[in-house]
């Protein structure tokens, strides 16, 4: 059978503590870079900081984890890769990218509307003795090549692996968790399976405070949010949805 | 015959034409890019068996229970340990990153006086010439472990002082101690059984206690399991935890005093507790025009906490005014509100009491690097990395991240008693020595804290009292031999206590007190004890606008 | 011809005048230092990789790419002419043909070079051919381009053994002779190759469904951008290779091309060029009225950054679409030389514009409701290998110029039929 | 015309010569086993019948590959034979207790993820499949490692061409996939890498 794992995001949990994108880069091997900058990093999993725009008690804030969407329908960036770097995995729906077959050319970057893909701008590098620390399950990519969440690959590996040792066909789903949802100490990131209709997460899908960013755009990213606050609800859309002052807090350049 | 350059041409167009029929063109293409997929100065991870320890983080003296993915013998992954009962499965951003620490470039390996490298051997010389001359103080950041006990123990001898530097969460709890005279070390907050938080710029969602206690209940709560859990958050500005918070009260910086006095007054005025406190002395209408709220919105808020009861006030520091509110509230030594611990426990004193005129000092590693008091003794600082422009006179290398065996005490405000043990899983540098190793080869009479943590294991065990919570529970009772239990502990088990009686804190207060200047709240970079961030998180700090990466702390 | 050190007089083509070598070395070499920087920087990037740019992970694509499509749009000339000339006759082209295929030739391995130094792994560049993925524009791009650079040195080829002393070979001769056979065949191969990829290089953004500002509809896989993008590149190409022969004319003091064929490939570019405004016009109102809306985005939301504000949407229609077009079709103001190749230049800094909103103002403009407008700066590095494409280019055409009978065609042709 | 013949033709053969024959050798470096070992004597003398009795599966399935040195200690701990190989064996590695450094002609690069596991156990596969009957040779063979992608040569295969292979030659991405869709098996990209 085919799974078509997903996530969603309950952004009225989201503390914006960071402890994903750490488990993300230490799971995933990313170099701590000291040359990088907030527009060369290396962030699979990114926590942004958006606000409603007001100022003073009416103001709010929230934070909003932005990884790759695994984006279902005719997926930008598989469809624009000149040599097959990046599929979407029939089996999982995930989307996988290839840094090994990636000639870097950097099209798909400019195809993904969410920014999710990320450009290795510098060889990667530890400090001394520190690749003793590296996670034998991913392999470090190398220079100029573009890298993305390829949803913890590493783990459905190893469930992977069990299952067939114990002789079992499938995965047991408590195997197979990425390291962000483990992470979230508000438990704030539900993963699953959302082709099957009884996964809390495909039920979490549907329900009417979930929503998806750029939904519009067609693509049917597989990662979902939630929120009870409407002025949230309203990133899905584009800043056409509201006023332009209306924008994250990173300060760039 | 003579070669001329057209023959050349023509020779070599043979050769040309001959090498596109040969595997040499074909070959190369296919190897380069092979080579250009394994470069050979990118480093590549160890190959090796891959195997998973149970233990606890001792980066702090939250002792989150923790994950770790070993391979080949180090640390290649750290998870939250989901059966530990305090921390739940959650760790705080900087753990995930701890396992690299080890190797952070600024890893302290050898042993400095001053600016100039030294050695062990004439640290000790230095030391014991110190101890004979004259008192010695010695500094803890992290005390109730079995090497706070060797330090504390050693100095008893020597009648020297042993100062801890307790944490935020402990000072908050001082008023209480000294109205009721239980020590603040057995204090801790009852908060799975409150129904109304109020906090006065308390980050509880951002670096407060041990990261996943409060988090996870508060995520629970928030998704309505159970009964809902107001958590209203007065701030001067808009905090990580007031934009979670049920109830956000924009207060002016720094007046939380005021606003505590306002409440209570309301309190008290309107007979909305039974509890009698001391009116404080505040008028409401000065209140309001300190905190820039009006006086309706003190009045709203006062009725709002008492609404859902039981009701607990907590404070960011060691300001009075907000415990007095809880003594008001009935909160002091209630259900939902401040309770005392099973376990007695010993009082400490302060490090941010003056020091006495000292010969030497002697800091710990456990206690935060920009801890600084003006003394001229001679100062002996342990610590694993070096956070740079230190003041002491010796800099000594510690054991980093799970390289030497410790124990794990009680977290702070945590209402039930725990005990944990993390043995070294990670081989330390030869350089290394515990301030507890330290001073046991000094003087070899003490204890070793290996020792005392055996001591300790078996006094739990006649005990008969608590739980093992490991993969399963088992109570303390069950178990047949000490051997047993320790091997549980070592495993990652952890110890937990019986459920603490509320009624075990009575506080008296006469009259209001007069409070002492607030402090801002601080987020878990702030409270990270370690002189330096995992390089991960100064990166990410870094490249993402999530918050300001600390000064000073940098990788 | 690295041969003539003091006097190269052996290799200037017969009958053709050319000024001093000591001149020549002169006006040579300024243009040989920038390609020094340039391929100084270009190391410096394929060694340290791209880190070297100011390229970041949301101006994925920079200087270079602007750069890339810039310059084969402007190199459509060459197939063009060579598409007018041999498919549909028009004989009188001749004069311009030379140049036309060594300019092409010029842009085509500048492009391939600089794409060379913009892909972070070229040594695995070739797995685009290996591996390649049949739904990607940029693979029908790669393929053709790589293609078509063939054929333009096919091309290259017989103008090059017109040189002087290699006539002298006559194996060589009968080569050229037989390649001469196989230039109107290379010109149809090369129109449809080149319609192809100048096509894809504007589906390559059309296609962006993630970007709205470059998302075009349009018929079957092709959005409209597919289109619009061939049209204003052969609308452009013969403004080029006019102001190229005008300079020419300027620098050497003397003049090649009638004034006739000036006017009649100015005609040619206004009408193309009338056509492609009409389109570009029909396109864009679809586009903000219907297409983008429907991904949920409003028009005014892409110009409301400066210094991307309507006014250069203005520009590319009117100031270097509707004006370049009157008055190169315009017969009074076509008549004066001036007006003319004012009127050229303008189309190509058209075309030029086009390209780079479409590279640039898109990867600029947010997306997401919380992504901030981005600047983006190039580096020394990117403006030095930019530049030494450039004299790279002058100088392979200054060297044909100066030993190859560019402007003779017809004489070329004359002892190439004595020549068997 | 027939001068310049011949010496097209010279230059051709030159070509094809170094291509075909001297090319091989330069691009790969010969190296030696540190110990001589024969998986046939162990099979016979202590009746080891089945690979997986040392090269073992992990209870979580990982492949434990090469045996650690307590194994060979098993019956190793002391001399029990006179050849050369089994002093150095004694003395250099076991005594002291130092691993031997093996190289393992099947060693896919750390971007491979392959799973013993599922090939043996699920797929059924039996170990000659991929490692063909080495292990019934009587001596261990050359290390060839390939100088510029620095993989052993049994990745490519021991013919250059890779065009006359024996049934079992060759661990490249292709064969791989040949034997994917031979048994039509389906993975994606990151099925096999990591």
């Amino acid at each position: 059978m085919s799974a078509r794992y997903g996530m969603v995001i309950d952004l009225d949990r989201c503390t914006g503590c960071g402890s994903c994108m750490m488990a993300c880069a230490a799971e995933n091997n990313v170099p701590p870079l000291q040359q990088a900058t907030v527009r060369t990093g290396l962030t699979p999993m990114l926590v942004r900081k958006v606000s409603n725009g007001l100022e003073g008690a009416a103001r709010r804030e929230a934070f909003i984890p932005i990884m790759c969407m695994h984006c279902e329908h005719d997926t930008p960036c598989v469809k624009v890769c000149p040599q097959q770097a990046v599929e979407v995995d029939k089996a999982t729906g995930i989307v996988m990218q290839m840094p090994q077959r990636c000639l870097g050319c950097r099209y798909c970057m400019t195809a993904c509307p969410y920014h999710a893909r990320y450009f290795n701008w510098w060889d990667p590098s530890w400090p001394a003795g520190m690749e003793k620390s590296l996670n034998p399950g991913v392999a470090v990519r190398m220079r100029g090549v573009v890298e993305k969440c390829n949803l913890c690959h590493a783990r459905l590996h190893e469930a992977k692996e069990k299952a067939a040792a114990t002789g079992k066909r499938e995965i047991d789903p408590a195997d197979y968790v990425p390291a962000c949802v483990e992470a979230c100490p508000t438990g704030a990131i539900r993963f699953g399976n959302l082709a099957d209709r009884n996964d809390p997460a495909s039920q979490d899908a549907r329900s009417p405070e979930a929503f998806r960013l750029l939904a519009r755009i067609g693509t049917e990213p597989k990662v979902y949010y939630k929120s009870k606050e409407a002025w949230v609800r309203a990133l899905a859309e584009s800043k056409s949805g509201h006023g332009p002052e209306t924008g994250s807090e990173v300060q760039h350049g | 015959m003579k070669v001329t350059r057209r023959d050349l041409l023509v020779w070599s167009a043979g050769a040309a034409a001959g090498l596109v029929v040969t595997p040499v063109p074909w070959k190369l293409l296919d190897d380069s890019s092979i080579w250009s997929q394994n470069w050979p100065w990118i480093p590549q991870p160890t190959r090796g068996p891959v195997e998973v320890k149970q233990s606890a983080c001792t980066l702090c003296p939250n002792g989150c229970g923790m994950r770790l993915k070993m391979a080949a013998g180090w640390p290649v992954g750290v998870a939250g340990g989901s059966s530990h009962p305090i921390s739940r499965g959650a760790l705080c951003p900087l753990g995930f990153g701890a396992h690299q620490l080890n190797w952070h470039p600024e890893r302290l390996r050898t042993v400095r006086r001053r600016a100039t490298t030294s050695s062990w051997s004439e640290a000790k010389a230095a030391f014991a010439k110190a101890c004979s001359e004259g008192p010695v103080v010695i500094i803890d950041g992290y005390p109730g472990r079995a090497a706070s006990s060797v330090l504390e123990s050693f100095n008893q001898k020597r009648n020297g002082s042993y100062r801890v530097v307790l944490g935020r969460e402990t000072r908050a709890l001082a008023p209480y101690e000294a109205w009721s005279g239980v020590p603040a070390s057995a204090l801790g907050y009852d908060l799975e059984n409150a129904q109304t938080i109020v906090s006065f710029g308390a980050p509880l969602l951002d670096g407060w206690g041990p990261p996943g206690r409060f988090t996870r209940l508060w995520a629970e709560r928030v998704a309505g399991a159970g009964p809902q859990l107001r958590l209203i958050q007065a701030d001067g500005s808009l905090s990580r935890t007031a934009t979670r918070a049920w109830r956000w009260v924009p207060v002016q910086a720094g007046c939380e005093t005021a606003l505590a006095a306002g409440v209570a007054r309301v309190l008290l005025e309107e007979r909305l507790v039974l509890a009698r406190g001391p009116m404080p002395p505040l008028t409401l209408v000065d209140a309001a025009s300190q905190t820039g709220l009006t006086t309706d919105a003190i009045r709203d808020l006062a009725r709002t906490i008492v609404a859902h009861p039981p009701a607990v006030a907590i404070a960011n520091d060691d300001n009075p005014a907000i415990a007095a509110l809880n003594v008001v509230l009935g909160a002091a030594g209630a259900s939902g509100g401040i309770v005392r611990r099973s376990k007695p426990a010993t009082s400490y004193v302060g490090a941010d009491a003056a020091i006495p005129s000292a010969r030497a000092v002697l800091i710990d590693s456990s206690v935060p690097w920009d801890f600084a008091r003006q003394t001229d003794a001679e100062v002996f600082r342990f610590a694993a990395w070096d956070g740079g422009s230190s003041k002491a006179d010796w800099l000594l290398p510690a054991p980093g991240f799970l390289e030497e065996l410790t124990d794990v005490p009680t977290a702070p405000t945590s209402a039930i008693e725990t005990y944990a043990v993390a043995p070294s899983l990670v081989k330390a540098p030869a350089e290394v020595q515990s301030a507890a190793q330290f001073l046991s080869s000094i003087d070899p009479t003490l204890t070793t804290a290996e020792k005392i943590i055996h001591a300790r294991c078996e006094d739990l065990f006649r005990g008969r009292i608590g739980t093992l919570i490991g993969r399963d529970r088992t109570s303390v009772a069950k178990l047949d031999s000490v051997q047993k239990f320790e091997e549980q502990l070592w495993k990652g088990a952890v110890w937990v206590g019986e459920r603490s009686r509320p009624d075990g804190l009575r506080c008296e207060l006469q009259v209001w007190p007069t409070a002492a200047t607030s402090a801002r709240p601080e987020s878990w970079s702030a409270t990270w004890p370690a002189p330096v961030l995992p390089p991960l998180a100064s990166k990410l700090y870094k490249e993402s606008s999530l918050r300001e990466p600390p000064e000073r702390r940098n990788a | 011809m690295a041969s003539a050190v003091f006097s190269d007089s052996r290799w200037i083509a017969r009958g053709e005048e050319r000024t001093s070598l000591s001149r020549f070395l002169f006006w040579l070499a300024p243009w040989a230092i920038v390609l020094v920087v340039g391929i100084y920087a270009a190391g410096l990037c394929l060694y340290y990789g791209l880190n070297q740019t100011n390229m970041d992970n949301r101006f994925a694509f920079g200087l270079w790419i602007f750069l890339d499509l810039g310059i084969i749009a402007l190199g459509a000339g060459a197939f063009f002419t060579g598409f007018l000339v041999y498919i549909l006759k028009r004989s009188e082209l001749r004069p311009i043909l030379n140049t036309a295929v060594v300019v092409g030739f010029i842009c085509y391995s500048g492009a391939v070079a600089i794409l060379m130094i913009d892909v972070g792994q070229p040594l695995r560049a070739w797995f685009t051919f290996w591996h390649p993925n049949t739904h990607s524009m940029l693979t029908e791009v790669t393929f053709c381009i790589s293609c078509y650079l063939l054929v333009l040195c096919l091309e290259y080829v017989p103008i090059l053994l017109r040189s002087r002393q290699l006539r002298k070979l006559p194996s060589l001769l009968v080569f050229e002779h037989q390649l001469h056979k196989l230039v109107p065949v290379l010109a149809g191969v090369g129109t449809l190759l080149s319609f192809f990829h100048q096509g894809s290089l504007g589906g390559l953004y059309g296609v962006l469904r993630g970007r709205p500002f470059a998302f075009r509809t349009g018929f079957f896989i092709w959005p409209s951008t597919f289109f619009l993008f061939i049209l204003s590149a052969i609308a452009s190409g013969p403004s080029f290779l006019m102001l190229v022969a005008a300079t020419v004319e300027k620098v050497t003091g003397r003049r090649f091309v009638p004034q006739e064929l000036f006017r009649r490939l100015g005609f040619i570019s206004g009408v193309l060029l009338a056509l492609y405004v009409a389109g570009k016009s029909i396109d864009t109102l679809i586009w903000l009225n219907f297409t983008s809306p429907s991904e949920g985005f409003a028009p005014w939301q892409y110009y409301s950054h400066k210094p991307f504000g309507t006014p250069i949407l203005f520009a590319e229609i009117v100031l270097f679409g509707l004006l370049p077009a009157f008055l190169l079709t315009y017969r009074r103001s076509a008549a004066r030389r001036g007006w003319l190749l004012s009127a050229a230049a303008l189309a190509c800094a058209g075309v030029l514009l086009n390209r780079f909103v479409l590279t640039v103002q898109t990867l600029a403009v947010p997306t997401l409701a919380f992504d901030e407008f981005l600047q983006y700066t190039p580096s020394w590095q990117e403006v030095a290998s930019f530049a030494g494409v450039i004299a790279y280019g002058v100088i392979v055409y200054s060297l044909s110029y100066r030993y190859l009978p560019l402007f003779a065609p017809s004489r070329g042709e004359n002892t190439h039929v004595s020549g068997d | 015309m027939s001068r310049n013949t011949l010496i097209f033709g010279f230059g051709l053969a030159v070509a094809l010569v170094a291509g075909w024959v001297g090319f091989p050798r330069a691009l790969y470096v010969q190296r030696q086993q540190p110990l001589e070992f024969r998986h046939k004597t162990h099979a016979e003398k202590s009746g080891i019948a089945d690979c997986s009795e040392c090269h073992a599966l992990r209870e979580d399935g990982a492949f434990a590959g090469i045996p650690a040195m307590e194994k060979c200690a098993g019956c190793h701990s002391e001399r029990i034979g006179e050849s050369k190989a089994e002093a150095t064996l004694v003395d250099n590695f076991i005594k002291p207790g130092h691993e031997t450094p093996w190289l393992v002609y099947a060693r896919q690069p750390a971007n491979v993820w392959f799973s013993h596991a599922i090939h043996v156990k699920r797929a059924g596969l039996a170990c000659t499949e991929c490692h063909s009957t080495y292990g019934e040779s009587d001596q261990v063979r050359v290390y060839q490692v390939n100088r510029i992608s620095g993989y052993s040569r049994d990745i490519w295969g021991h013919s250059i061409s890779r065009l006359r292979r024996a049934p079992h030659e060759g661990m490249k991405m292709s064969d791989c996939e040949d034997c994917h869709r031979r048994h039509n098996v389906e993975v994606g990209c990151l099925g096999c890498h990591e």
